[in-house]
């Protein structure tokens, strides 16, 4: 498949500015309508510790991190070790040579660029611009932009006084000289600027918080949680500009349950945690459940078990998720696939919330969650907002009245008339206890029946390709980006290979995962976990024999490669 | 609680009842609270239309049931957390909880500092019978020593807790205490509690005849007093020393009845609202300039 | 099929002693040497409401509480009318008339048994003796060994004083007066007195505190939750004698923690709930995974979801105990069939625990919390007991060091040389934390792969019946029992019809699911909840195509008759 | 904390670190409460061996790594749980608990108050920076007002808690503060901590100077004042005046360093052991006896 895209890979230790480099190289590409996916990978301690940042461009969209990179630059000998493995011939490295604490023993072929960056930095008695170095020598030997580049800088450390913007400045052209001084001898560069394009660039937890306010939320209670806290951070900023209340509570379960007295207020209320997070609202979400109260709650998962590896990209809350209730408790489960869909699905998950009147559970993941990417600029008046089904006010208010869309009118406090109780025991339909077995019977199949048609409203499932294929591939969140390429690249080969990128998580669309089943002759479904837990749901509930479970659980992403090469395999 | 819901209709105690008779036991002290409770809120005028009773599980935690209002029975420990968050989304209402001593105190008792520090504005009447009544007479965070239940064949092996100094040191800026065996002082409290602006709370005696068999109404009566009519409830430390059980003097082994302290102070929703107005804040907003701020 | 057994319903309002002169019928029937299985039902709300006790009693081994009643014993008009639908031709009814609050109107073919229960107290001064009186009617009309019957209320009353026992004395045998001046048209008596055998009696929830102490339970954390706490009660009065702790935790979260803690001193430690608990402890859970320690939890389960019907019964919670927990965190998951299960279950939770330093989960139920049944006395030293691997001081120490059997030896506290971190981390052997990729895949797999053998020690599953079969059974929990009897009745008759009934839910012996599958033409998976819970995991983990799932939720157990009803339309 | 595990070895502070370097930025107070930790251990011959430390999740949560001892690195908010299950099942062992301000006074403050009225053996040092390190850089619920972290970019909408307050109110039999500046204090403060029988708790200000950039060393310096010679620890009434933040006077804003309250109680593990004594429990009680009270 052509490429026209380049993957710049920057590591070394946590508070070397690594993040802020690699900030600053996407940003000055999307400045020139380039399509910008990062990536980035932190220590769970709090100081040092190696920290990547990678940044995949193009003028073509991308859809994931990529396989690996083209370019990568050391800040020091650790980050340069850990990422030998993946230098092949013709890769360029550009180091911390002279100064570093490292001589690098570069592998065959490969085209070092020493660059003494913190020798530099030394020099300018500037320490903490190290960075600025490093990104001038990256710019002058790989075509960022450099007048961009120096716009993103300057609008960046402005704010921070002449002084400190002056020494940074100074520091990248001292670093665009060294780059300068050596002879290019990689044919990697940068895609030229294209016209600029009405883009955003934001990470994943920004969007996740983008999307509530525009979904329209009023009310956020937040506990900070690695990897979702940044959903917060987002909120607390915003949500006031539109008259909404932030409140950091003192727990998830103090959380939850605030969302729930704000739903039942009237009120649209979400929390943002991470699997831990979510386990501890296990008991409130059966709460929502019962008393039919919307409530938002999004995932961003991490690696588990327990604490686990807390800021690494994993994708196995999917159990938890669904089925982390006690009792016979429907909830809606949906994914997103890139920081777009963050936007989009978080307007889903309120206005779905609202229209079922249940709980609703979106699933990011660690590596959605920091990686910033650009998708064209949002035009909130675009975005359909659904608001719960409130009662009329006629006749007598039963707050759970058996009707035929089994979605019973709700009653916000203040309505005359409308009182009631809204209840986490089994009730009739006034909401006074009922532990009558017919009534439980009945009020369970309410509650499982009325969120039926939501599969109706993702039908269809996208696919990607059409026809039969040899190999449909079944994947969720953010292995659907990789996969995308994937299928590209093996279709590009006459391949015959489809995807199949379901949203909604539970209730699932049973009758669309089997008509793509039907068109395939085999089904492979990655996966970032161990057990392979979305394999799991596809044995339960459909009649798809033989998919086959494609899992990793390393704490990052698929690439488009590992996908390639497995489906290779199965074909052969 | 919420001005806007206080003086906007005449009911009597009665009309404030629900179709739903208690489900209590006889002699249990929560029908005391529970007039207590209708009076206050004939007395103030509430409207039923604007008020939201949130509760937990427990035997006390069943009175939104009998109160005809906007009610969540919501889950063990949880309900102030919940009315947390329906007074800030809609501080128009007016807003009270209502539970026992082990959902509050026990299993609730990480929620109560921070509805206190943060100074919510709403009510919260804990029911204290020193037993977890629904669930058959266990030991709760204010059974005495003596009393030997389920879990504590041999005894109690604790300190009970002092629930007035609890949410002193939390810094509610209402508290006070009462008796169940007393419903026209239950009455007066919790209306001026529900007249206070801020976060008041009101802890109420209340036995239970059936699993707790020695903190008797005979054995409440005797334990509390009246506050002397020289305590002055705007001073914290003279609030703290009352609430503080004396071990010498008068009221030694005895506890105080009546407001303790009460003290003005900006709520969360009032400072939440200066945040708001800070940032020019306004339902219509243009998220545009929102987005903008993402753009490269 | 033969019976020669009885069944007794006694009914009325919460705090007519109801449960006290049930309890004395299923003691004098035990006595005299016949096997009992009781049933209870209580509401929700503390005081009064409609309350059931009902004694199956016979000479042969009784496996349920059967399908419906012979002899019904109504204190009040509420229970008269609630039991009406079910009373036949001939069933006995015994009834409060004259003097009680209803005049009934008896069914057609319903023999009836007026007793004035309410007006012999009140004569008799001594209002609370009323069932007393019901008691003594009940003795004389079905045969209730009298001699026996006032020995036990003897034991009883002794200890509250003569004035009191006297009281009940009288009004027993006032009762008896006036159940013998009716002349007896109905063809129903309780069994004759075998010799006495060597049992006990006790419910399931008390058989669990007792499975615990003989398992050599040191440490107890409980949590007061409906059906479950009488678990506890049990324990904290008999755990003190061997020199055990139990403590009333502030709530579910501090109890799990304890547990952990206690099991890390190198204790035998669990904690007993119900669903809204077990929700709570999803999070520690996954630290017991994680850290790999030994815990148990017994969740007596009942109706959900949410506060649901709290004291009803409900088999709903297996979703959540094998699934609920965020990230790839593997538990086992045991379930128990009858009250002498429990006691035996617990001995094997807690043996597993430390066999596998992982978190056991056994689900009970709320038919079995309180449900009294008669089993052969256990002989404590008939249980095998296991303790952890322990270290044996033996080189350096590594709390995960990866053994060949894949259980790492642990160290007590206070062992000389063992120092050593549990965490929730992820972690390499020493318990270090490390994130490689390598590693947590290596660390994945081993927690999984360590409790494989588990399946193993449960190898064959029991099955009853032997040959082919049209339909074959699989069943879980106290659904067992009443599956027992159907399939017993359904072969008497000549059908060719079995039952597997598997104890470990979690990890699944699919093998054995698969091989008992592969012998019957049919399967039916009958289950109280409205899922399909275990239905579910037969899909996802088995071969089995044809599952046919039976599902009921009305807070009640099944009876034999709706199983072999279903199985005869299965087979037709 | 056990005394059996008190003078049992001889090893300098530096031999009670661990191989692990501890992850912390420069600067960060956790350092000098590390160093008192290690010095009071040396000091009071604790055996390592017999040594059980928990924690939660927080950067003072990863002290336990730090240190050569038995360690649990637990949940955020239940290291206190934890440890009390690890004491009541083995009382022979030494225990502590380590943790942050957010670990144990916002998602683990439900478990505060139970740990001091059963008067748990062991030690729990707080190590208080206002802030939430690990997460970098939130609001805890010992933040001032003025700290403007993530979720509070306005500021902070709500009062501060007073850790000793809190402590003396839920009836902790010791209660002491010191500051990370003053490794000595530390040291001599933790000591007296774990010498003591029963629940101790050290409340330990310490800056985080990557996200608390108002509670500087400096700030915290300034802030405390040591605990007036006059004072005596064993009243109760004079520590919570103590404890409680002056708003006039020479210490007017302060708050005070050293020894705040001590008191001997019988802790849980005495009076249990009480219940299993008066049972005549032993380890090899016929278990028949039991059995056969099943007997119909
Ligand atoms: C999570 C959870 N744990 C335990 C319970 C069981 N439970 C119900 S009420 C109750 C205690 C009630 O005591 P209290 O709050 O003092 O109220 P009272 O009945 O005495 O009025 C408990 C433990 C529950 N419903 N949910
Ligand atoms: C259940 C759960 N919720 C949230 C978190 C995220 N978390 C980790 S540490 C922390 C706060 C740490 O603050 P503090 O306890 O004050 O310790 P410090 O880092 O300041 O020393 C939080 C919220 C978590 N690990 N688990
Ligand atoms: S059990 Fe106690 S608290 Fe509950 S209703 Fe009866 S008397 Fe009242
Ligand atoms: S973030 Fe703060 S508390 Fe954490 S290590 Fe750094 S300075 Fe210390
Ligand atoms: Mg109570
Ligand atoms: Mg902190």
């Amino acid at each position: 498949m052509a490429r026209n895209d380049l993957i710049i890979r920057v590591a070394g230790e946590g508070g070397e500015g690594i993040v802020s480099s690699g900030d600053f190289i996407a940003a000055a590409c999307a400045r020139v309508g380039l399509e910008v996916y990062t990536f980035k990978t932190f220590p769970a301690e709090i100081k040092g510790g190696y920290c990547l940042y990678q940044i995949r461009t193009s003028s073509e969209q991308v859809y994931n991190q990529g396989d690996t990179f083209d370019v990568f630059c050391a800040f020091n000998g650790e980050a340069f070790e850990l990422n030998k493995h993946l230098m092949t011939p013709g890769t360029a490295v550009v180091y911390d040579y002279p100064g570093g604490d490292f001589e690098p023993d570069l592998p065959e072929g490969v085209i070092g660029y020493p660059i003494p960056m913190s020798q530099t930095a030394k020099d300018l008695k500037s320490y903490r611009s190290k960075n600025m170095v490093a990104l001038g020598a990256l710019s002058v030997l790989f075509n960022i932009e450099e007048e961009t580049l120096i716009r993103v800088l300057t609008d960046k450390f402005a704010r921070k006084g002449d002084k400190i913007l002056n020494l940074n400045l100074e520091a990248f052209a001292k670093g665009k000289e060294l780059g300068a001084a050596h002879e290019k001898t990689d044919p990697y560069r940068v895609a030229d600027p294209q016209g600029a394009k009405d883009v955003i660039i934001i990470d994943g937890n920004s969007a996740v918080g983008l999307g509530a306010i525009i979904g329209g939320l009023d009310f956020f209670s937040a506990y900070p949680i690695t990897p979702a806290t940044e959903v917060a951070k987002y909120v607390a900023k915003h949500l006031p500009k539109r008259g909404g209340t932030l409140i950091q509570a003192e727990d998830e379960i103090a959380s939850i349950a605030q969302v729930l007295g704000a739903s039942y207020a009237g009120k649209k209320a979400m929390t943002a945690t991470s699997g831990p997070g979510l386990a501890l609202m296990s008991e409130m979400l059966g709460m929502f459940t019962m008393s039919e109260t919307p409530g938002l709650v999004v995932d961003v998962q991490r690696g588990g078990p327990s604490t686990g590896l807390p800021t690494k990209h994993e994708q196995s809350d999917l159990f938890l998720a669904i089925m982390g209730a006690h009792g016979d408790s429907p909830r809606i489960v949906l994914s997103v696939e890139d920081v777009k869909d963050c936007v989009d699905m978080t307007v889903e998950g309120l206005n779905i919330a609202e229209e079922y009147q249940c709980p609703v559970i979106i699933l990011s993941d660690g590596s959605l969650a920091f990686s910033t990417q650009t998708f064209p600029t949002p035009d909130p008046s675009s975005f359909e907002i659904v608001n719960r089904k409130r009662w009329d006010g006629e006749g007598e208010y039963k707050r759970y009245e058996m009707t035929d869309d089994l979605i019973s009118p709700m009653a916000d406090p203040g309505t005359k008339g409308g009182l009631h109780v809204s209840t986490g025991l089994e009730h009739g339909e006034t909401g006074a206890p009922k532990y009558t077995p017919e009534n439980h019977e009945l009020q369970a199949k309410k509650r499982f029946d009325k969120i039926k048609p939501i599969v109706d409203r993702y039908r269809p499932v996208e696919i990607q390709g059409e026809g039969d294929a040899d190999v449909g591939i079944i994947t969720w969140g953010s292995t659907i980006g990789v996969v995308r390429e994937a299928v590209q690249r093996l279709r590009a080969e006459g391949l015959k290979v489809k995807g199949f990128y379901p949203k909604l998580m539970w209730p699932m669309p049973v009758e669309q995962y089997e008509a793509f089943a039907a068109t395939c002759g085999k089904i492979l479904v990655p996966e970032v976990n161990y057990q392979g837990q979305l394999s799991h749901f596809i044995r339960s509930e459909t009649n798809i024999k033989s998919s086959i479970p494609y899992t990793i659980c390393g704490g990052l992403p698929f690439t488009p490669a590992m996908i390639v090469e497995r489906t290779k395999e199965i074909l052969s | 609680m919420s001005v806007a819901a206080l003086n906007k209709v005449e009911m009597t105690p009665k009309d404030y009842k629900s179709e739903v008779p208690p489900v209590w036991c006889p002699g249990c002290g929560h029908f005391g609270i529970l007039n207590g409770l209708y009076r206050a809120l004939s007395e103030l005028g509430v409207d039923p239309d604007n008020l939201v009773i949130t509760s937990g599980i427990g035997c006390s935690s069943r009175t939104p049931y009998f109160v005809d209002s906007y009610k969540m029975h919501t889950l063990h420990g949880r309900a102030g957390a919940v009315a947390t968050g329906t007074q800030l989304a809609n501080p128009d209402l007016a807003v009270m909880t209502v539970g026992g001593d082990g959902d509050g105190f026990s299993i609730g008792g990480g929620h109560m500092p921070h509805m206190a520090r943060k100074n919510i504005n709403m009510t919260y009447i804990l029911f204290d019978n020193g037993i977890y009544g629904l669930t058959k007479g266990q030991y709760s965070p204010t059974s005495r020593p003596e009393l030997k239940a389920y879990t504590t064949p041999y005894g109690g092996p604790e300190e009970p807790m002092n629930p007035l100094l609890y949410m002193l040191t939390y810094k509610a800026t209402y508290v006070a205490q009462a008796f169940a065996g007393k419903p026209r002082i239950c009455a007066e409290l919790i209306k001026q509690g529900i007249a206070h602006k801020g976060f008041s709370f009101i802890n109420i005696y209340s036995q239970c005849p059936t699993f707790n068999l020695i903190d008797t109404i005979q054995y409440y009566r005797d334990l509390v007093y009246e506050v002397p009519e020289d305590h002055d409830p705007s001073n914290r430390g003279a609030a703290i020393e009352l609430a503080r059980r004396k071990e010498t003097g008068p009221t030694a082994g005895k506890v105080p009845m009546g407001l303790i302290y009460q003290k003005e102070a900006p709520t969360l929703c009032d400072k939440m609202q200066e945040f708001v107005d800070n940032v020019g804040g306004t339902p219509d907003y243009d998220l545009n300039k929102i987005i903008d701020l993402s753009r490269p």
